[in-house]
């Protein structure tokens, strides 16, 4: 820890055909599209803004309670609450236009229809840099995670969306299967320009009290510091197993756990549920990086994508 | 505060501010109340605003905990908090000197719209909490306050002090009768609507005590304001965890919220107890 | 919660043909067989001692670093570390010998004879009470979780410990699947008398200061508070999936957590990693269970068993 | 106690015992030094044992962590610590009157044979702390303490004042020569062992520094204790984390250990540094 050291740190990171100024991301459904979190930070310097789940037609959501705290995490079944796409491109991406950051707009649907109109409705937008396809949320009864869980419907979701855009395409899985490696290599080999993980792990709180589940769904998605070992694990493991880009999250609080899922092979990386538990984390874990990387006398941030010593 | 309007259009942008715990204090059996130096938000706040409180400094009990402002002296706010769970039990612990963080001033506040006269303000137990500031902010603009106030018991009716001194009309009702009128304090809600020309009805409480008071009011023709408390992970309008039914749609607690005007609210569905 | 309520609590639970006198056992792996915890708590108060991993012959585990914290856990890569079922009859059921606690002997293979082979060997042991197969360690290179991530090994290994014991046979899910329920099918059509669930999940970390895995094996398995969300989601589907009793574990700390448990609908609950934090914890959360029931006006404690509001 | 060894054998069985703070200070840069009133425990442990402190109340910070006890005084325990990580920095936060727990006294001391006339003692940094109660044991017993103690810096020499008052001879080294040799304590120890005679020589400190020590008493055939640090669950046997390998076979640090015999330890594999 040479604090004298004071090199400048290139911050750019290469993801397939996109270049970021940074790898710091936002985790989809943890910062809306962004205006919420202008207060806080400057959208500008993020790597790129990752907006909630958007699908064809407005869906509601599920009943309340949604989110329950646990043991260094959270709980949630929002159920990709959003006003659907036309409503999306109308506010949304309105806000954006005079937002110079990358947007990558997250995709749901119950069908593999459904995926692809969202992509098509979005093409003639020019604010739009990339997709990612959530093929992994658990928190829909149809579509959301059952694609994400096998790999033949996992690979037609993405070859659907491929055949439907030539913009930079990033499939979103899931932790909840046996073998994720497995499955990212089916969508990678389907036309996936990068891969990202962890969405959720499936979990359930009760409470005492009443005997009733916390959530009202029963079932929600395990967010937070507590999942962070095992999102690690599948970080290393898919980059081992593909050659595509890995965007990593999970449980990103601070830039050591950042430069953890670096090392462990991620391109870049994600906060989420930190979003909402210090709002100004996307700016911490940055300058976090930059001097990270300065400490060791590292030059480019992307040096540590993959330096794992095992 | 143009045109006496209390509303976010008029807020300022919430930030997340380091705070310092002036002094802690237990004020009832369960019940604390916190004074935090804290000179953005004591400047910023408006009554019926919250803000969202990192209790924890590790991630055991990773959530902010979301805690209307009570009072505002100088660069200093005032929080009344029940201890009910994990990060309450944390706070009471908090010492003066620590410090903290907060993010706010969050949330749309009550409303006072121009030219009324009268307003009753009803809270049951720790519900005194938001109509503190509310109660300071009406008087000061010389509108006329009549509170009702209940609680279980004597010792646990919140607040006395302030709505004392600032109220035209100041009743209590607890459950054992040892203050007040035997009973909950929609009895003293319903006398009060019957007594007294009101233009404004304003309520925070338990749900289902709310729902009576917006009945009540909804009866008596008299527009009536709630402020609900619903889980909240982010707080500002993201995450969509405390959506409240409303025949607008549904609404953000955080933002939208968490003072609705009770005629919007669907009170028949399950979302609201 | 009217503290004036003193009738007694009936904490026994029935697992199968065996009656426990609570139940509170204690998990795999966390409790040796019950020597050392002699000091802190009263082993003839425990439901059940499921003892550390046993195989046929001795083994080695894995290199040190063997554990890291992770938030509200810690993950684990001892890797079944024991002096094999020899020793294990010579020492520890010659301890247990004058315990008058139920023992079940969690059993551990290589491959599928392995596993038969040690029973085989306890068969003649009267101190042994039932056997808990784990097929579940993630911490092992062959053999291990290979025979719990699908039904057909799964099941494989059930048939044939079933037919190498009358016994009580419980076999230890793994939680790194896509779907608990359809292997906790296969083991109990295969002749299961219980499953338990959960076994660790699969997680990593790494050590920022010099580029490492935290633990020497890379990989590891995550216990501890940080991953009840799952287990209980996965006591709640198992529970509903089969007709065998279910034993839940994962992150329980204290009697309301054991709860949540029974509620998802386990009969018996294990306390694992809590044994490191508290070494009096299983007494604690037996008293706290009376507690709970007492409060309650409940009875008998098997009544907390599924009885989840949904 | 009996025929002079603090081996395991005669050592109280471990309990869980609940602990209060009485004193907690910054003693140099980085190190602190606590004193728990923990009268089980000061009565029951014997040099070289440690205890497993509860330091987190919640679960974010989930594991023990172990500490050698330095020095018992009457009911109170002293332990010095060095600020690492999450556990010890919530460590140095704790203040007089504040409770903790701890399960001890755990694990296999410090040897003392029968019939050793002069000791030596070799202290890395913070390797002082298991030491301190030995030193005095041995001055106790009529044995011959000599003491060699390195740090980077003199501010860093720890318990210099207590191995002063007990030891015949006492010699420091620091890496920046600021106090005693220049450089570091294994050249003191290699000078020691020439000019002295020894019985036996025990060490604690960072493992390079011990590995030397060891190999520098094996040439000169006088027997070595180091006592080694280990990641440790469950403090007490039962968890496996803590494994040595050993001529022996594996043999569990914290129950085995921390004290071993360096004649035993398999210094060329690669979980001995
Ligand atoms: C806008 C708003 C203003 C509030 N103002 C006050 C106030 O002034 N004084 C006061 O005492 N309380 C107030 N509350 C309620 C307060 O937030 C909860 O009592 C508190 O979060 C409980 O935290 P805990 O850790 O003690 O409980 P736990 O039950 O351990 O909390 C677990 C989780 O549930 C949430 N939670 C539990 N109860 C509530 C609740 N009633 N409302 C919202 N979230 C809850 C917590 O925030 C946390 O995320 C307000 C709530 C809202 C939404
Ligand atoms: C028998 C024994 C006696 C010890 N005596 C002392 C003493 O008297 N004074 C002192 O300052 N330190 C002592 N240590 C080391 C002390 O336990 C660690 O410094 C401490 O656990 C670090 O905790 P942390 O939360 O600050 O570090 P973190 O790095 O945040 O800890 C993370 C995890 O690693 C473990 N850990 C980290 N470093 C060590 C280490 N060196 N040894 C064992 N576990 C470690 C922690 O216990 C925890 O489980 C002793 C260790 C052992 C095994
Ligand atoms: C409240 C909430 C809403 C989420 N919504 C979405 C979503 O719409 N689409 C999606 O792909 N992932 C969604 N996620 C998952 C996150 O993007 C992220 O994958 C996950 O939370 C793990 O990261 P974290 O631990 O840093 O939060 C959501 C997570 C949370 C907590
Ligand atoms: C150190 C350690 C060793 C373990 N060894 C075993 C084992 O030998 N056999 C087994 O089936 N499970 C083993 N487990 C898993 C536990 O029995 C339990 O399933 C898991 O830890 C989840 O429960 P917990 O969160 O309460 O610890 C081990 C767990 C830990 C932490
Ligand atoms: S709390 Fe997140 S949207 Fe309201
Ligand atoms: S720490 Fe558990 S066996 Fe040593």
């Amino acid at each position: 820890m040479s604090g004298s050291v004071t090199q400048t740190v290139d911050m750019s990171v290469k993801l397939g055909s996109l270049t970021l100024r940074s790898p710091v991301l936002t985790a989809s459904g943890t910062f809306a599209s962004g205006r919420e979190f202008s207060d806080f930070l400057d959208l500008e310097r993020l790597g790129g803004l990752v907006t909630k789940g958007v699908s064809l037609e407005p869906w509601e959501g599920n009943p309340t309670p949604r989110i329950a705290e646990t043991p260094s995490g959270m709980l949630n079944s929002i159920g990709l609450q959003n006003p659907g796409v036309e409503a999306f491109c109308e506010k949304d991406l309105a806000y954006l236009a005079d937002v110079d950051v990358p947007v990558i707009v997250n995709v749901s649907g119950h069908t593999v229809a459904e995926y692809v109109r969202v992509i098509e409705r979005l093409e003639s937008e020019p604010r739009v840099d990339g997709y990612e396809v959530n093929i992994s949320c658990p928190n829909v009864d149809s579509g959301g995670m059952a694609f994400g869980t096998a790999c033949a419907p996992a690979e037609e979701v993405t070859r659907a969306c491929r055949a439907a855009t030539r913009r930079p395409l990033i499939v979103k899985l899931s932790p909840n299967v046996t073998d994720v490696a497995e499955i990212a290599r089916a969508v990678a080999g389907a036309g996936a320009d990068a891969v990202s993980l962890i969405n959720t792990l499936l979990g359930m709180a009760i409470d005492t009290a009443t005997f009733r589940p916390k959530l009202a769904r029963v079932v929600g998605g395990l967010s937070g510091p507590a999942i962070k070992p095992v999102a690690l694990r599948m970080v290393w493991q898919v980059a081992g197993a593909v050659s595509v880009p890995v965007i990593g999250m999970g449980g990103i609080m601070d830039a050591e756990d950042a430069a953890e899922f670096m090392l462990a092979g991620a391109s870049a990386i994600s906060i989420g549920t930190a979003n909402f538990i210090d709002p100004t984390t996307a700016m911490r874990v940055t300058d976090g990086l930059v001097e990270f990387c300065r400490e060791r006398g590292i030059g480019r941030v992307s040096e540590l994508t993959g330096a794992l010593r095992t | 505060m143009t045109s006496g309007c209390a509303c976010s259009e008029h807020s300022v942008a919430p930030a997340l501010e380091r705070v310092e715990v002036v002094a802690n204090d237990r004020i009832a059996s369960g019940v604390g109340l916190i004074v935090l130096h804290a000179p953005r938000t004591a400047t910023a706040v408006r009554p019926g605003q919250f803000v969202h409180l990192r209790i924890a400094r590790d991630s055991a009990h990773l959530l902010r905990r979301p805690f209307s402002i009570h009072r505002v002296r100088g660069e200093r706010i005032e929080i009344l908090y029940q201890v009910l769970g994990a990060g309450t039990r944390l706070l009471a612990e908090r010492g003066a000197g620590e410090e903290m963080d907060l993010v706010g001033p969050l949330g749309h506040g009550w409303e006072i719209p121009p030219g009324i006269a009268h307003a009753l303000l009803v809270a049951g137990g720790l519900g005194a909490a938001p109509l503190g500031m509310l109660a300071e902010e009406l008087a000061t603009r010389g509108v006329a306050v009549t509170v009702a106030l209940g609680a279980p018991t004597e010792e646990r009716l919140i607040a006395r002090d302030l709505f004392e001194n600032v109220a035209r009309r100041f009743e209590t009702a607890t459950d054992d009768g040892s203050c007040g009128a035997a009973g909950f304090v929609t009895g003293v809600c319903e006398t009060l609507l019957a007594d007294e020309a009101l233009d404004l009805v304003y309520t925070c409480g338990p749900e289902p005590m709310q729902r009576i008071v917006a009945a009540q009011a909804a009866d008596a023709g008299v527009p009536c304001q709630v402020s609900l408390e619903r889980l909240m992970a982010c707080g500002i309008g993201v995450c969509l965890s405390c959506v409240v039914p409303t025949s607008e749609g549904q609404k953000r607690a955080c933002v939208d919220g968490p003072v609705f005007d009770a005629a919007t609210l669907m009170w028949d569905r399950p979302e609201i107890r």
